[in-house]
């Protein structure tokens, strides 16, 4: 029954500073605003795809998608209410896109309508989608927590340029979802009471919620598992020792999930010499001196010890992982093993690739160039305690490595002044995680291509990171984009996934899962790595008798 | 009644906590204050003389002291003698300022800095008498009336810094009388005040003193005050009392050396008289001193003409300047090479400020100051540092002018180093000459200024002064605070010096027996101008002028059969100084009466 | 007269500096302070030699134990000794606290007492440390870390030229409070009338500066001294935290409090150490400042 | 004086507009992006088209100039018809921040309450604490008192605030349950129990926050009472017969409080600048935590005005130290 179980409060440690995911990327942005705004359709827990706001995920099969690929037909439920009492139409829907692919909106949302042409309402229950070209793939726009509907009428006069003066819309947006919005404080609370014109009479079972922000994972921890706080905690990047001292405060639970989120070393292609002059350091013109050589790069990622990184790292929230994209499980390859430590094995090959260390002081040469790595990741305690187990791992087989951590906000802001970004990369080797959206790989093995290497001329945008570079693995990648049968596209992408690892454009280290905890007292939660967290959250209820 | 003494001093005995161990300030001194009585303390300068009051009020223990022996009995209000060395420190709250009033000796350093005059005042008052506000401050007025502060309703709204050293001591003196202690302990309470004022001090002590009962502890080493307050004297020599007895006997029979040496050494009025030039004094026990007249030269060495100088006064919360204080208006004289010009007056009549201007170390407001061919106001930083190198000043209050953190040694050769004169061991021995010449162990040299009494402070300022061997020295009251004895000598060493360098003194006084002894010229000073100015010997002999009329009058004498009583004093309001922004004082003209002597003709104030 | 002012036995007059050592030597709290750091200091410098332990040496399989013989501090999440940690976290901490608060004293009573004593620099001065107090730390930091540390690290090496940088930074965000703070008595005692005195008689500003007025505003230096060696190990902590300081696997005092904080709860000891060893720090600081203080000032010195 | 203060007012304009174009440089030279905080799973092209919507495509010189209007000229019309109902600002564009796209002033004053609720108690608490521990430390130098005083203030100044907080967090919170861990910005007091609840999670911050400036203060006020117990005025006070109280308490008190007013008027802008670390750890989300998320976020008109705002206390109050210094000792002059 709709709130009879009075009020639920979650902490996320990263406050939600608006609630309109199509101005923010930010993930505590998009999953606050899924609590309000949905899609037609979701990701469930295991990357199934199910519908929200439609009848049913078009597909070939069912005709909702053209058997050219290039377009795409939702069915809209019937009945469906904005929380304002007004229905929802397929122009709400159209709306939502043309809001986000307006030139001056700067919407983060626009991967979702790539290649989008038109949509076009066909009634008010149906919308087309049409792409440029055929899209295996086209549960890009509406579909998972980036891409909500919002009301047309509300947003109506908020496009382009307008869209940042929207403030009362963008704090309070009209949603179908199951909850409303009652008081926005930006970077800190949202209050925020049952829908009333929820779909589902009877949900939410939580008349209020409350949505804090702010302070650090330990705290978000402590207050749902110790002091019993809050109700649910997200993301509790955390020592594995801490979350275990918690657990034992008996108040909550931990969760873990999978989704393709990998923590990696990636390793520079190109030469990061300080000598270099400004503009040619870390480019394509100077190629590293010992990185490229298989034998280096395969000796390093030997020389690791995977399980105890996942043990001391990241506890349950962590498995090893040899590959790059190890989810969704079709794509996971398993062409390496990589769970065991092999110093020996690694000093072997070194030493029968002839880099040896000639002048005694326990550092290899290869060509008269000492094997010295600058290692770099952003400020984080589990990366730092990473950092200093490889190095000593690495200094046992004759690497030398000079350790160097930089403030997140300056690492993996994209600012071409600075000379500490990850996409300047003016270090030899540099750790952090990253993942893709929804299932499927595609945009994410893009990251690999030649063209995307950052450079000068682009301001050093680019996703190439390493600036590897195989024209084999372009070829490839250009085919994926063409197959549209699933087990096929599996496929290809494991192969890229294997050319990318082979090849040495990084050394996976830990699949990391997502570790959130919810109070003991809270039920129907289920942690969805694909989606918003929070995807399921009408469904949630206080169990009674604990 | 009047058998049953005040205040009891038995065997008492203070010692001071130092590096070098303790030190004694006060070895064995005893003897009793009756009610109506004044006693006066003389002695040397640093004999414990200060030391003794302050550990009859119990204030030594808060400056390092132990009242190491002896009793101090003070019968109290109600009737009960009480032995003040055992008293606690709340019942001694009680009797502080109460029953015993004090006046300090140096009344810089004395008053708070941050609480106005009124403020500090009236304090008292209200802990002890349970005053208002408005009646503690009526009475605080009165109180300024009674020790004759010029615009007393002003001066309560004042911060002793903007008051001269006369009027601060006034103050201290009025907030000790305020409740009409039993025993008023008064430490050099006339000694920065000029003759004037200080006979009316005097008087008004006096008819408290009659009128109340009140007892006078009276420390000074002024013999003429002496002779004109005391009843008894009591003699202090290196911590011990010497001699005692009634003024009388003191006077006309002394016993004890140091108490012959002590009033041979005092100045008196007229001795000069039909004397050209000044002249040393003639020391006692000092064989072979040869009495020269020193005569100076004719070239003028600085000539000031038309100074002015101005404060102002601020008011109301955001502390506007409402009015000026004309401290200095429109003065005009020269000083000759090897002379000694006098500068005499009424206390806050502007001497010290006057000293100050031609040294820049106040800005005046306009004038010319011409020190041996270069103009001083001109002058920038720098020439000015070097045109010091030439002047030098002895200030008003040596404890304020000294640094409460250096070593006596480094104040003295402070000059010297400035100036790259001497350095390392040349240095030390010329402070150790120093320190000889103006009387001083040489084991104080690493000693601090409060450490010190106040006769042997202001004698390092006069060491540091002379450092230099400047052609000019401004002395301002440079041996006001100095017993008679060292006083003499210390004259005597600036007159020596005058023979043998050459140099200029510029000599703010108000002690007019001392102004005889050494000037070549006088100038007398009312209210910010001079009124008559000229040889020594014609001011002294052919004062024109009535302000230096009634001055000359005012002049104690060193005898007590010749008291001067009330009725010989005729007060008169002093006018202020004050004046508002746009007032435009009319310049000074003067009439020649005499060759070289010049009087006021335009209105004075006086 | 002569007989009778024979003058006080006479002592050849000792140097100001060994009497203020005398009285130094004699103040409890500063001897107890001198002993402490001088300990502490030898500690963390000497310590090594006899500890020999790496620092960053981890042992997985000790990780996370108690004290024990082996190691009398226990060890950390990845088993490195602590004992060792904390010479080695000591050395750098102390050696910044030290450097940057001197940095920041110096800079602070330089600009405080020229402020305070020249009227004309007075105002471009103080609006100069509003500036400063003013600009956001984070970015300013960011900024010299920007623009400085690759010049520093080349000229002086990898460690040495993140020293200076980190001391500097520290000095120059956190020398505006002692600025103020010297200036407001400056003003005051400018006013005094020894200051006059002193130039009567020709002193020059600069000894004017260094003989009369500095060492009669010591005191509130000597406070901000003391303040000033704990605000800096703490911002060097604060800095590391941000990716500004020392390397990841250069152990700091505040470092090692801020890793030990997460584990506060089951591992106390771990924030105990490094926690003790700052406060023990600013506290032998504390009591030598206040001894030298004491003994600086004559009006107490001698009780 | 008031000419004083009427010059260093005026001169304070010139002041504010340079340290804000000081700020305004620093920020664009400090290494950063508004788009840190987007997951890597936005590509640059996308991120490349948010940063032009936040008209960071623009020149410099212009987004000086258009936050110079905007804050100068916009803001204060919108606070007109925030107060008087008049519409002088419809339409303009006010400045937004890029985090929130919404206007930086709006979640100022949101910030503000909180702020001044933990922030303003803590300084308050801590003045009332520390001066009496300062005065009375030096009456009674090195006595138990003293040192006593000593150890905790150098203890307590000496832990940061990460730790302290986490400390009683760990204790009052987790062990003994009494204050909750969680600052809980949207409480609305308006009855004696949201008082005492209110009370109840101000306790932990407004503690670690005042042992910190009790620290500090105290030592001090000790050291500048020190300084002034042996002036001779001292002795006269005393001679007067006034009680030691009055004798410490207004004669000594007042000639020693110019480093304490400083120190004190240096202080009062961080309360409206809030404390950091500790809002971050007891969540209170106030002003501090604004600017570091800010900060994080290179949210640059957002710290732009934080800033400001700030450097405008700055200048502020150090102009009433000033005028204070005058009040408080008479012989100190500026003209
Ligand atoms: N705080 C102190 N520490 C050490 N010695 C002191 C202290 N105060 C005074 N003395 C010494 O005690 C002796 C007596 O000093 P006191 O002030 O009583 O002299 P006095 O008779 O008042 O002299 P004067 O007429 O010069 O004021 C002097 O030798 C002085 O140096
Ligand atoms: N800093 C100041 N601010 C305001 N007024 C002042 C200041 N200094 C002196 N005065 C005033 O100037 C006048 C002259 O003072 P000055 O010190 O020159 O007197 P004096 O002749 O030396 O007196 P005394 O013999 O008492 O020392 C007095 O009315 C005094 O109040
Ligand atoms: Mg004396
Ligand atoms: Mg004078
Ligand atoms: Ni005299």
């Amino acid at each position: 029954e709709r709130g009879k179980d009075g009020n639920v409060s979650i902490i996320y440690w990263q406050a939600p500073s608006i609630l309109n995911p199509f101005l923010s990327g930010g993930t505590k942005d998009v999953e606050s605003s899924s609590l309000i705004i949905e899609p037609l359709a979701r990701y469930d827990e295991n990357g199934g795809m199910v519908p929200f706001l439609a009848t049913e995920i078009p597909t070939v099969a069912n005709g909702g998608v053209s058997e050219d690929l290039t377009t795409i037909t939702w069915k809209i439920a019937p009945g469906i209410k904005w929380s304002d009492g007004s229905a929802f139409t397929a122009h709400d829907v159209k709306f939502t896109a043309d809001y986000c692919m307006h030139p001056e909106g700067g919407c983060a949302q626009l991967t979702k309508f790539e290649g989008v042409t038109s949509v076009e309402v066909i009634d008010d229950l149906t919308v087309k989608v049409t792409f440029d070209k055929p899209t295996p793939f086209p549960y890009g726009p509406f579909v998972g927590g980036e891409s909500p509907i919002i009301q047309k009428a509300q947003f109506e006069n908020c496009m382009g340029a307008k869209a940042p003066e929207c403030t009362e819309q963008n704090f309070g947006p009209i949603g179908t979802g199951p909850f409303v919005v009652t008081e926005f404080k930006p970077n800190d609370v949202i209050t925020m009471k049952a829908n009333e014109n929820y779909r589902d009479p009877n949900k939410p079972a939580f008349a209020t919620l409350t949505f804090k922000g702010g302070g650090d994972a330990t705290a978000a921890g402590r207050a749902v598992m110790e002091t019993g706080e809050f109700d649910y905690a997200w993301n509790l990047q955390l020592a594995p020792e801490v979350i275990q001292q918690m657990q034992a405060g008996g108040k909550g639970t931990p969760i873990a999930g999978f989704g393709p989120l990998v923590e990696r070393i990636m390793l520079n292609q190109t030469n990061p010499s300080p000598d270099l002059p400004e503009g040619e350091r870390s480019t394509a013109k100077h190629p590293h001196p010992f990185l490229k050589d298989p034998a280096v790069y395969k000796a390093m990622s030997m020389a690791i010890d995977r399980p105890l990184l996942v043990e001391i790292g990241y506890g349950q929230a962590g498995q090893v992982t040899c590959n790059w994209v190890p989810a969704p499980a079709a794509v996971n390859s398993d062409t390496f093993k990589c769970d065991t430590q092999d110093i020996e094995g690694a000093k072997k090959l070194l030493d029968d690739a002839g880099i040896v260390d000639t002048d005694g002081d326990g550092i290899r040469e290869k060509d008269g160039v000492p094997l010295k790595v600058v290692y770099q990741t952003s400020t984080n305690a589990v990366r730092q305690d990473f950092q200093a187990l490889i190095k000593e791992w690495w200094a046992e087989i004759g690497i030398e490595s000079e350790l160097r951590n930089i403030n997140a906000s300056v690492f993996f802001g994209g600012d071409p002044g600075s000379p500490d970004t990850f996409q300047k990369f003016y270090a030899d080797v540099e750790m952090y995680a990253n993942t893709f959206n929804g299932t499927d790989p595609q945009s994410y093995l893009a990251n690999l291509l030649c063209d995307k290497a950052p450079k000068p001329e682009s301001q050093w945008q680019g996703e190439n990171i390493s600036r590897w570079c195989s024209e084999e693995y372009d070829a490839l990648h250009a085919e994926l984009t063409k197959t549209a049968d699933a087990a096929e596209r599996a496929a290809i992408a494991r192969k890229l996934n294997d050319m990318a690892i082979e090849g040495g454009a990084m050394i996976p280290l830990v699949h990391r899962g997502r570790l959130s905890a919810h109070s003991n007292t809270l039920g129907g939660v289920v942690l969805n790595v694909w989606d918003s967290e929070l995807w399921n959250a009408a469904d949630w209820y206080r169990k009674t008798g604990s | 009644m009047l058998d049953q003494p005040i205040a009891q001093i038995k065997k008492l005995r203070v010692e001071f906590q130092t590096k070098d161990g303790p030190v004694v300030g006060v070895e064995d001194v005893s003897f009793e204050v009756r009610p109506g009585e004044t006693v006066c303390i003389v002695g040397e300068s640093g004999s414990g003389k200060s030391v003794s009051s302050l550990s009859l009020m119990r204030l030594v223990e808060f400056g390092g002291g132990e009242i190491a022996g002896g009793q101090l009995l003070f019968d109290r209000r109600n009737g009960g003698e009480l032995d003040l060395a055992k008293a606690n420190q709340d019942l001694m709250r009680d009797i502080r300022g109460n029953e015993i009033g004090m006046i300090f000796q140096e009344p810089m350093t004395a008053l708070n800095p941050v609480f106005t005059v009124g403020r500090q005042l009236t304090e008292g008052l209200r802990v002890h008498r349970g005053l208002s506000q408005s009646a503690a401050e009526k009475r605080a007025l009165e109180l300024l009336r009674e020790v004759r502060i010029p615009e007393p309703e002003r001066r309560l709204k004042q911060y002793p810094h903007e008051l001269s050293g006369g009027m601060r001591q006034r103050v201290v003196i009025a907030m000790a009388m305020a409740c009409r202690p039993r025993l008023l302990i008064a430490d050099e309470p006339t000694t920065a005040l000029d003759v004037t004022i200080q006979a009316e001090i005097l008087a008004l002590m006096d008819r408290l003193k009659r009128e109340t009962g009140t007892a006078v502890m009276f420390i000074t080493h002024d013999m003429a005050v002496v002779a004109q307050m005391a009843d008894r004297v009591v003699v202090m020599f290196r911590g011990n009392k010497v001699e005692e007895g009634t003024v009388e006997e003191i006077f006309e029979n002394p016993r004890h050396e140091y108490t012959k040496a002590l009033l041979a050494a005092v100045p008196k009025l007229g001795e000069m008289r039909g004397k050209v030039a000044p002249e040393p004094m003639k020391l006692m026990g000092v064989a072979d001193q040869k009495i020269e007249p020193i005569l100076g030269t004719d070239k003028p060495l600085l000539r000031v003409k038309g100074l002015t100088t101005r404060f102002p006064v601020k008011g109301g919360f955001f502390r506007r300047t409402i009015a000026n204080v004309h401290a200095v208006e429109d003065v005009s004289f020269t000083l000759n090479k090897g002379q000694t010009l006098s500068l005499v007056g009424e206390s806050g009549c502007g001497k010290s400020s006057a000293g100050r201007s031609i040294l820049r170390l106040v800005e005046p407001m306009a004038g010319e100051i011409n020190l041996d061919g270069v103009d001083v106001v001109k002058l920038d930083q720098s020439g000015l540092r070097k045109a010091r190198l030439d002047m030098q000043m002895i200030f008003q209050d040596p404890f304020a002018s000294l640094n409460p953190q250096m070593q006596l040694l480094e104040q003295v050769a402070e000059p010297m180093r400035n100036y790259g004169v001497a350095s390392g061991s040349e240095l030390v021995d010329r402070v150790a000459s120093l320190f000889d010449r103006v009387q001083l162990p040489r084991s104080f040299m690493r000693r601090y200024p409060h450490e010190m009494s106040g006769g042997q402070r202001q004698r390092i300022a006069i060491a540091r002064a002379l450092a230099l061997n400047p052609k000019l020295i401004v002395a301002d009251e440079a041996v006001s605070a100095l017993d008679v004895s060292v006083q003499a000598q210390v004259l005597n060493l600036m007159m020596e010096l005058q023979a043998d360098l050459g140099l200029s003194y510029l000599f703010i006084s108000h002690d007019m027996a001392v102004v005889e002894r050494v000037s070549h010229h006088v100038g007398v000073m009312y209210l910010g101008r001079i009124v008559e100015l000229g040889p020594r010997a014609r001011v002294f002999e052919n004062p024109q002028h009535p302000y230096t009329q009634a001055l000359m009058k005012a002049v104690p004498i060193a005898d007590p059969r010749m008291r001067k009583s009330e009725k010989d004093l005729n007060f008169k309001p002093i006018p202020s100084p004050i004046h508002p922004i746009g007032y435009q004082p009319e310049p000074s003209r003067y009439d020649e009466v005499e060759p070289g002597h010049y009087v006021l003709t335009t209105d004075s104030g006086y | 007269m002569t007989e009778l002012s024979q003058p006080q036995p006479t002592k050849p007059p000792r140097s100001q500096w060994l009497d203020v050592w005398e009285q130094f030597r004699q103040h409890k709290g500063a001897m107890m302070g001198a002993t402490l750091f001088i300990l502490i200091v030898a500690t963390v410098y000497l310590g090594p030699y006899l500890w020999d332990i790496d620092p960053t040496k981890t042992a997985i399989r000790e990780r996370n134990q108690g004290p024990s013989w082996a190691h009398p501090f226990g060890t950390d999440q990845l088993g490195r000794d602590l004992l060792a940690r904390m010479m080695a976290g000591g050395a750098t901490s102390v050696s910044v606290g030290i450097t940057a608060m001197l940095l920041s004293l110096f800079l602070g009573s330089f600009v405080g007492v020229l402020a305070g004593f020249f009227r004309k620099l007075d105002g471009p001065l103080m609006r100069l440390t509003d500036l400063f107090l003013a600009l956001p730390l984070l970015p300013l930091l960011l900024v010299m870390m920007l623009l400085f540390r690759e010049p520093l690290n080349a000229a002086f090496g990898l460690e040495r030229g993140i020293f200076i940088l980190i001391v500097s930074a520290i000095g120059i965000t956190s020398w505006m409070p002692t600025a103020r703070i010297v200036r407001g008595d400056v003003l005051a005692l400018k006013e005094r009338e020894f200051v006059l005195a002193a130039r009567s008689i020709g002193t020059t500003n600069t000894r004017l500066i260094t003989r009369h007025i500095l060492p009669n505003v010591l005191s509130p230096i000597m406070v901000s001294a003391t303040l000033g060696i704990a605000t800096a190990i703490i911002t060097e902590s604060a800095l590391s935290f941000l990716g500004l300081g020392f390397p990841p696997d250069f152990p700091t005092w505040g470092r090692l409090l801020q890793d030990g904080t997460d584990y506060l709860q089951q591992f106390p000891e771990r924030v105990i150490w490094p926690g003790l060893a700052i406060s023990l720090t600013v506290l032998s600081v504390n009591y030598l400042g206040d001894g030298l203080r004491d003994a600086l000032d004559p009006r107490i010195r001698g009780r | 004086m008031l000419t004083f203060t009427i010059r260093r007012l005026v001169l304070a304009i010139p002041t504010l507009l340079f340290i804000s174009l000081v700020i305004f440089l620093l920020l664009e030279l400090a290494p950063g992006d508004p788009m840190a905080q987007v997951p890597l799973t936005v590509p640059p092209e996308v991120k490349e088209k948010m940063r032009e919507a936040l008209g960071l495509g623009q020149p410099m010189h212009i987004r000086f100039w258009k936050w110079i209007v905007q804050f100068f000229w916009i803001e204060p019309q919108v606070l007109i018809d925030h107060m008087f109902g008049t519409t002088f600002s419809a339409g303009d564009l006010r400045v937004i921040s890029w985090q929130t796209r919404s206007p930086v002033m709006d979640i100022v004053v949101q910030r503000i309450p909180q702020t001044l609720w933990v922030v303003g108690t803590a300084y308050v608490v801590a003045i009332i604490i520390a001066l009496p521990i300062g005065i009375y430390s030096a009456y009674r130098q090195y006595s138990w008192f003293d040192q006593l005083g000593t150890f905790v203030s150098m203890v307590g100044f000496s832990v940061p605030p990460f730790f302290s907080g986490v400390l009683v967090i760990v204790i009052f919170s987790v062990q003994l349950g009494w204050f909750p861990s969680i600052y809980d910005t949207t409480l609305v007091v308006n009855s004696w129990d949201s008082f005492v609840q209110q009370l109840k999670q101000m306790v932990m911050p407004v503690m670690v926050l005042a042992l910190q400036i009790t620290a500090q203060l105290s030592r001090f006020m000790r050291a500048s009472m020190l300084d002034n117990l042996n002036q001779d005025y001292v002795r006269t006070a005393r001679a007067k017969g006034l009680s030691e109280y009055v004798v410490v308490m207004v004669h000594v008190l007042r000639n020693s409080m110019i480093p304490v007013v400083t120190v004190i008027a240096l202080g009062i802008p961080s309360i409206f600048g809030g404390a950091i670390i500790t809002e971050q750890v007891f969540k209170v989300n106030g002003i501090g935590q604004l600017l570091i998320g800010a900060l994080q976020a290179n949210d640059l008109p957002m710290v732009q005005t934080l800033t400001f705002i700030f450097a405008v206390l700055i200048v502020l109050f150090n102009l009433i130290a000033d005028v204070l210094y005058g009040i408080l000792d008479p012989r100190i002059r500026y003209d």
